[in-house]
């Protein structure tokens, strides 16, 4: 029962929280995790003390569709100047319900 | 006025951060302290400025909000035009960065308030609300200058229109109108106005007496935090670093003429509206630019509002402009 | 009682709060926020309780606690009846948000404090026991009913117990007696009544005098995420959010009758056993039910204590139990 | 010194949090990571404010053995209802200590 | 000096949060905010020390310092010798643990200054300064004594220098010297020291006044912390349990000796001395542990510091020194 | 655009935050994401309360050469006693400008 899908990651500025939520509202994904993290990279530091040096990140499991949609959207945000870091990993998913 | 004036808590908790930092102490505030303590302080001003206001002259504070606006919007305009001076800076960067000083830093205007405390110097509340006022225009002016910036870059590339953002002005409009921070401070200032007496009175041992405390702890965290910035001179290069310390005398010398002879304040309430006019904005305006610039680099703006500005006002400018503000008056 | 008898701090600052969302500000508290504002209000509100009861009547007290679990035996029960009504709401959903409404919102009481404190009305102290005692039966009780529902479903779909969740209820009443709120609640009453008056004088500035504020800043959070939850209406549907609003409304005239005339309170205190039995719990049942009932779905039972009743009582509830206790005592 | 290993990461429910640890003690798990997240998903919004609503994302590094126990007990409380979200992944393992 | 002496709201507190988890509820702190009461709590003592001190005696100062440099030197030693009697604990481990016994506890200080407090009992204010002098030498002892054991065990096993690391003396010392909370209690120090006393003033609401139900929150959450540490006694084993109990009494005794004798402190001032001196850090050393002594288990040092000895002295040790120190000092 | 790289995580002590970023750095790494967590591993339980107790995962994408360099310098700070749990992923990077 269980289901081989992508495990995308995207790591962007707290601020862009919203943005990316419509994202995945857009392309219909209902499911996704995130949180808080800090780091470094080419926008500099984000040490976390304000909104607006605050990183998320945010984990959605999709299939091979769901994949595409989102990615192309994503990346059109990228070409505007928006710093995305995104990735996926290939997953197992386990829970029945989640490989429909 | 010597040296014993800037031997306030808020000044020497704040020194004690960056003191830390220097030292490379491994002291570390835990994640949200600092977004809390944040919070509690905008709540705190707005209430007291609210039940200050619900007596105020109406005709002063329409004046001192009209005089807001006109800062917030001429700030920006002469910022970018100055780190535009010789091409030096480039658009977007210069449009993002500008926006900051045409807001305001909360922290700052909190010190210098702390400051006119202890030493005893009265001063008017009409800056609270021109505090709010100027949280949104800057935002506005900087998201304009970045459009235009981007339509010139366009004709000069001759490229469509594809890939280039098309500024969402009505979600950029809705963010710096219903900013967190804008919210907070006008909400509590409503509050602050309507509510009875008698029931504010039991809101005030959280809202004014822990206060003073309260702000030693907010600033001994930026104090780390601006030192941690410091860091990053490198990067930001000294044309931006020399600007984050030209551009609030600037903003102040401008803040103390609106203060003392267009609102024709006392020198207490002049000194609060040069730090208004002075300070750079971080909490605000930051993430509206990297929405309606992405194009920019947040850790030019970070720097110079964080690194450069903050402890300039804080340890410089208050004592300096106070000192300005005390000559001009009395002249 | 008019309009003002609401524009105390406490609600004007959950008013803010749903506010901010209905705007769509990025107004935000830091994770971990409120539920440290949530674990300084149960304290403060023990240690005041506990204070105060150690000069109590027994029998009163005694009667208060019995009244007490009698009302949070029967509200659920009440409020499955209502909800499996022609078969509208499936059992296990019915057995999980019926037991939000026996139990109580800390928060709702502690606004009809604030709101009695602002207008001067004085009240016993008995409730806060009441509180305390009512946290757990209703727990019992809608894993009980939801065990009843498991069975009949079985019997039904003929299948074996293989995959049904064998009600784990040694741990299930663990949990709800060792629940995080009772265990601090109960805590502080003990605390506040047994250590030396002298001693409990140095907390008092922490515990009382602090108390609104936090308060405020708590209903600012809760106003939001109230805010939040109202967008799952739809989700919820119509039958739900209806029953958000009866229920509590049964539920505070059953707690005035019980207030008024079976334990004789004073309007203040009656008030403050309608808010009882008309609030439903966000803190303590829903962990519970997540554990005991994981077929319901959780979005149901949150969207209703804290996206409908919450506000219902905060804002109507409230002031509207107090004309009702006013008028039936007065008769 | 590396070797290949089973990245497991569950989602749930904050409020379940001993739940699952229960879990991993009875299948001999003594090494797991966990932090609290927010999400969307099938049970509503968990926006992280009050104990029912926060969501606990655990990682727990195994082998093929302890893989198959632990996602044995865990599909159990799935079949009951409990909601775990739950995945995983492909890892190489460098710590020679954790390859035993 | 009966069982009352310890009914304050601060060890009641305590207790709580250890019964709490006894009974395993799922009561639970929110991550940072007992990071954050720590820091809170570091500041006002710092405060409170650095305005007292301000008008001290620059002679007993010296002394005090002096003596407790000595015992932050010695108690390390005692503890070493202990732990490696008959080869019981292994070098790295020794060095390890013991230097956690050098340094103090903050938060069993303020809980014996709390019971001073409610007793009614005045007492010196240089075992504050005392508390930042300990907080370095154990560290620096702990260090040592690994190198020393390193440079052994590499001897006995004939092997290179390879893979040993060299100790980092350097940044070793730095961590020691700048370690975050001797920064905080130093720095706030000197902040109550040099700020005007008016402008303090304003501060106190937020550093004294709600002091005390701070405190109870913290050691309420310690309580817990304590309680959960205390099912690994098993895994640390009998002989390191009995240390963490023998280990604060030889401590306590010698600060005993070192308050009433050598620096001639009334009762509540020697008390204090006995608790540094006996008393176990679990928020300073274990960090540096980390780094110079990477060879230790910390589960050894964290179970002993924080699940032993500090429940040991709260509970017991705090009223246990005081008569001993009542009856000495009465000789 | 996409590219394929190692997805390092290294969950470690709280306390040894610094000692892990002055490697990044000495071995050329500027982009690298952390956040804090607790677990429970052969040291005992990271409940999260102090500094000492705390664990913080470190994220950090890197393409091969970098890959070598960074493992090389974690692995001799695990052979002296430090408790790194070090592992990687295989992730395809999808922003285009964290591919050169
Ligand atoms: N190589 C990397 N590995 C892990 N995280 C990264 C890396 N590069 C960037 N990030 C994360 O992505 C955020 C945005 O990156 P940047 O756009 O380069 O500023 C950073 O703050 C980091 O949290
Ligand atoms: N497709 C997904 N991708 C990532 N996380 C998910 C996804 N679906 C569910 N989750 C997480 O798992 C939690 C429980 O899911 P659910 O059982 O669907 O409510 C959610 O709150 C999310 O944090
Ligand atoms: N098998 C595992 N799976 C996931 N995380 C682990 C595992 N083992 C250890 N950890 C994490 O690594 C940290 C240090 O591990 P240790 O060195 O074993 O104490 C622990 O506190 C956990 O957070
Ligand atoms: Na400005
Ligand atoms: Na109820
Ligand atoms: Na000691």
């Amino acid at each position: 029962m269980s289901c081989n899908q992508k495990l995308m990651q995207i790591i962007t500025s707290n601020t862009l929280e919203d943005r990316v939520k419509k994202i995945f509202r857009k392309v219909g994904i209902t499911g996704f995790t995130f949180f808080y993290v800090s780091g470094e990279g080419d926008s500099g530091v984000q040490s976390g003390h304000f909104d607006a040096d605050s990183n998320i990140l945010f984990m959605v499991m999709v299939n091979e569709d769901q994949y595409g949609l989102v990615s192309d959207e994503l990346m059109k945000d990228v070409k505007k100047g928006y710093h995305y870091f995104m990735f996926s990993l290939n997953a197992e998913v386990l829970t029945p319900s989640k490989c429909k | 006025m010597g040296l014993d004036a800037i031997l306030i808590p808020a000044i020497l908790f704040f020194a004690l951060g960056v003191f830390a930092k220097v030292i490379k102490s491994d002291l570390k505030f835990p994640e949200g302290l600092s977004k809390g303590l944040s919070l509690y302080l905008l709540i705190a001003i707005g209430l007291k400025g609210g039940a200050e206001l619900a007596n105020a002259e109406l005709g002063l504070a329409i004046k001192s909000i009209f005089w807001a606006a006109v800062l917030g919007f001429l700030l920006p305009i002469i910022g970018y035009m100055l780190l535009r001076f010789r091409d030096r800076i480039d658009r977007m960067n210069a449009a993002a960065i500008t926006a900051h000083y045409g807001s305001v830093s909360a922290g700052t205007f909190l010190t210098a308030v702390a400051f006119l405390e202890a030493s005893g110097i009265s001063h008017e509340t009409y800056p609270i609300i021109m505090m709010v006022v100027m949280e949104t225009p800057a935002i506005i002016i900087g998201l304009l200058l970045a459009a235009m910036a981007r339509r010139q870059i366009q004709l000069a590339e001759n490229t469509g229109d594809a890939e280039s953002p098309s500024v969402p002005w009505k979600s950029l409009l809705h963010e710096a109108l219903t900013n967190g921070s804008v919210v907070l401070l006008l909400g509590a200032m409503v509050i602050g106005a309507v509510a009875s007496p008698e029931a504010m009175q039991k809101v005030y041992p959280f809202s004014h007496e822990i206060f003073m405390g309260v702000l030693c702890l907010f600033l001994l965290d930026l104090g780390m935090e601006a030192a941690r910035r410091m860091k990053s001179f490198k990067k930001v290069g000294g044309t931006l670093v020399a600007f984050g310390i030209v551009m609030p005398i600037i903003g102040g010398l401008i803040g103390i003429f609106v203060g003392a002879t267009l609102l024709e304040f006392s020198v207490g309430g002049t000194l609060l509206v040069a730090i208004l006019a002075a300070s750079a904005s971080y909490i605000a305006v930051p993430p509206a630019m990297r929405m309606g610039i992405p194009e920019a680099n947040p850790s030019y703006y970070l720097t110079l509002a964080l690194g450069v500005t903050f402890p300039f006002n804080v340890l410089i400018g208050i004592p300096l402009f106070y000192s300005i503000a005390n000559w001009y008056i009395g002249l």
